[in-house]
């Protein structure tokens, strides 16, 4: 089952197509949008990082994506999400991250976006590369495990439901 | 019997390698596929604490059973978005 | 002094170009992007809406768009926001109101967007004329005023920062 | 003196117009300006503890002081966003 608003892959993100994906087919049906875009960043902890590269395990990381939109749906069922992330070398500004979630209500639709990023980071198995003047470093996050309740309540409260 | 085994982010790095066959006994769980791993490249070790599993594409428990010709992933702490 | 970060008239809104405007020059300077676009709903309280209009105070509502900006940076001294408000009649499905935060912070970002619409909400002299089949409304909210300090408090508290 | 009222949503759709001019004394306050738009349209007085009040495009309260040609608006609750 093939599903255009959840993917992963070298593509450029286009956070505008995955706006338009959840403000869904009838018109003035959801009245809040909220993206979110998460773009590379030039320093990390004081370094200045010169490249950067995301790999990923896609087949789970699309599972994982699936599991999130599915948390997402039990707590806001009014919510529709989509979200693309990019793997392989990502210029410094370009966006690693795109999501998009849209609702009736404003308070869900920010809600939505902000618990995909925060579970995103949280599960999605997903790797940074980072690659200083003098040297480069594996960034590591999370301990993925989707079924970490700790971890979803975690995610739930920082998105202010 | 025998496993596929990936290896993702810095645990590639540090065997050198992204994927590997390994002979496990029958009805091994991941964690025996894991000491299998460790066993030949000990640098990888320090994430016996960190590491999660997939098997198939499905995360899974260390004491997830395996079979004959599944795919278990091992992956280092996480850091997408 | 004129921002093309925060305008209000009749044209068709691009959230695409606010968030260009707040993700910086410098590549990479900002993680982080939060949009809102508040679209124009089919359903008010059960009722179908077949038109609408929004009228506004233009040069009061720029005046209250630079002081709801100069709160953000007040609140989160890292953060961007832009925002446009669409006056006239509105097409169902179309947005009355797009706003982007750029921080390097996600947390700053989401909470820098929220607080813009909240506040928007509160003292933008902005009117909206809603007709249906049978009779049209004029859609009231808050009483503006831009110095009431519990409002902002709720607005804040929303923002969830 | 003579100030321009501006009236704004439901307020000039109560009046029937949008814009008058008002004669109020000198050093009248912002509420004398609404007085003499509630005299001319007893419809809108309902609104006397709902409106809000701008001069020359700037927020202030119904007790700030006008003065001789100002652009004093009038505005029923807000609905932006």
């Amino acid at each position: 089952m093939s599903d255009r608003r959840l993917a992963i892959g070298p593509h450029v993100l286009d956070v505008g197509e995955l706006a338009a994906l959840v403000a869904g087919d009838e018109p003035g049906a959801h009245g809040a949008v909220v993206t979110f875009v998460g773009t590379v960043r030039n320093l990390n902890q004081g370094r200045r990082v010169i490249r950067l590269e995301y790999e990923a395990y896609e087949p789970l990381a699309l599972r994982a994506f699936a599991i999130i939109r599915d948390e997402v749906a039990a707590h806001w069922p009014s919510a529709r999400v989509a979200f693309h992330h990019r793997t392989g070398p990502i210029a410094l500004g370009e966006a690693s991250v795109a999501i998009a979630a849209a609702s009736p209500r404003r308070a869900d639709a920010f809600a939505a976006c902000r618990y995909v990023i925060e579970r995103l980071k949280q599960i999605a198995p997903v790797w940074k590369h980072e690659y200083f003047e003098d040297g480069d470093v594996w960034i590591e996050g999370a301990v993925a495990d989707p079924s970490d309740e700790k971890a979803k309540e975690e995610a739930f409260r920082r998105s202010c439901a | 019997m025998r496993v596929t085994v990936l290896l993702f982010g810095r645990l590639h790095d540090l065997a050198g390698l992204r994927e590997l066959e390994c002979e496990v006994p029958r009805e091994a769980a991941v964690s025996a596929v894991w000491q299998a791993v460790t066993g030949r490249f000990p640098a990888v070790a320090p994430y016996a604490r960190s590491v999660s599993a997939a098997v198939n594409a499905e995360f899974v428990k260390m004491t997830t059973a395996v079979d004959e010709g599944d795919e278990v992933a091992f992956l280092p702490p996480v850091a997408g978005g």
